[in-house]
């Protein structure tokens, strides 16, 4: 398991090639990249500044990995989450599950996104014309966590 | 000695990242913690109040209301998280 | 959309630094990339070549990502599939789906998947220590094109 | 004239990728085509057999047994695939 806070960007081929070294019993790799995008509730946002708790994060996303681990049959994963001033276009998150088939990491893959989404201790801050403001957590966000609690196949 | 944290909106309301402090002995859950620091005045009212949905983690674990607080705990306030 | 059936390899980064190009809007990028397992069946694979239905391949892959655009707000597609004698570890097949939002992007990559398993003219044969063998169809693939068609919430 | 392709397995067992065939008027769908083959011999008895899961397509487009087949068709049988 490899878990990363960091300021710097990352590459996604990098990563994948990292994380399959040596596996040649890997057949698939889901991956999921977070992009700032430049428009957000209809305001242009010019900059995204994301805080986070150092010490607890890496804690946290460690946490949400194992417990993919418990529920899927996959090899093993890398989530790379970036913290700092952004701006739009730039990758924010990189979630990257290797698996002997693509069910299993299909499902891992979202299943730790939506997970860091609701339990990953991250701030957004976007800067607008309008000024500066925290992002509201989304409904959206916690009902996605929640479809994996209630036993639905997926 | 409990160590405080307060991220994000919080840490703005309140105008301070966080503190060491001494608790009085029935300050021993997260909710006393709570109520204990609501106490301080205006602020501290108005953005730990029951009306706002914070997240509390206790030595890194997200906690409940009955969660306990012990000398040498790390306690965090925080809203709800929108990384990713 | 971009659909491209070749012998040659791919760079993941490069795809998707190409699907996201000039798209501010785009806040999600899910993507799937398949690879040549070193076993299959229990036995040894050393070498496995994909055969296609020239002309009738790339018309396959794009009614399914225009069936995918159909069904989900997503924004663009990257389909690039090898054909050619590959190795273990090889690459096979890379999906990238590109969307404002999470959820319609893993929905719609994960169907193009199931749908290019089962409906996309690539037959697989692989040499293992007991001679050349075609690949059999798997009825978990067949299983997994299905959910689709059931309505089922994803 | 119908152009006729096979692949993979079948290719193999038929021994040919394919050919350009002149169709009796009464040989007009797919399932007439079939038979049709089946009748040159026990390779392709064998190979077309009903016992044997083929898919067929008509000019690119998956088909049917009752698929019509008329003169400029393309048409193409094949194992289920196994890409991806």
């Amino acid at each position: 398991m490899k878990i990363r806070v960091q300021t710097e960007n990352f590459d996604i081929a990098t990563e994948i090639a990292a994380l399959r070294e040596g596996r040649p019993q890997i057949g698939a790799v889901a991956s999921f990249i977070g992009v700032v995008r430049d428009l957000n509730e209809g305001d242009r946002v010019s900059t995204m500044t994301l805080e986070h708790y150092p010490g607890m994060t890496e804690k946290a996303l460690a946490a949400i990995v194992e417990e993919a681990k418990r529920r899927w049959d996959i090899i093993d994963v890398t989530v790379i989450h970036r913290v700092g001033e952004l701006k739009p276009q730039d990758q924010i998150v990189l979630v990257a599950v290797a698996g002997e088939h693509r069910g299993e990491a299909f499902a891992a893959c979202e299943f730790i996104m939506d997970y860091l989404k609701t339990r990953a201790p991250f701030w957004k801050k976007e800067r607008t014309p309008e000024g500066e403001r925290w992002v509201e957590a989304r409904e959206s966000d916690d009902r996605a966590a929640e479809r994996w609690q209630k036993g639905e196949s997926k | 000695m409990v160590r405080l944290l307060f991220f994000a909106r919080l840490r703005e309301e309140l105008g301070t990242a966080g503190e060491d402090i001494h608790l009085p002995e029935h300050v021993n859950t997260v909710k006393a913690l709570r109520r204990h620091l609501m106490a301080r005045g205006e602020a501290w009212k108005e953005a730990l109040g029951p009306n706002k949905v914070l997240r509390v983690s206790v030595n890194h674990e997200m906690a409940q209301d009955d969660t306990p607080v012990r000398a040498g705990d790390e306690v965090a306030f925080f809203p709800p998280v929108t990384g990713g």
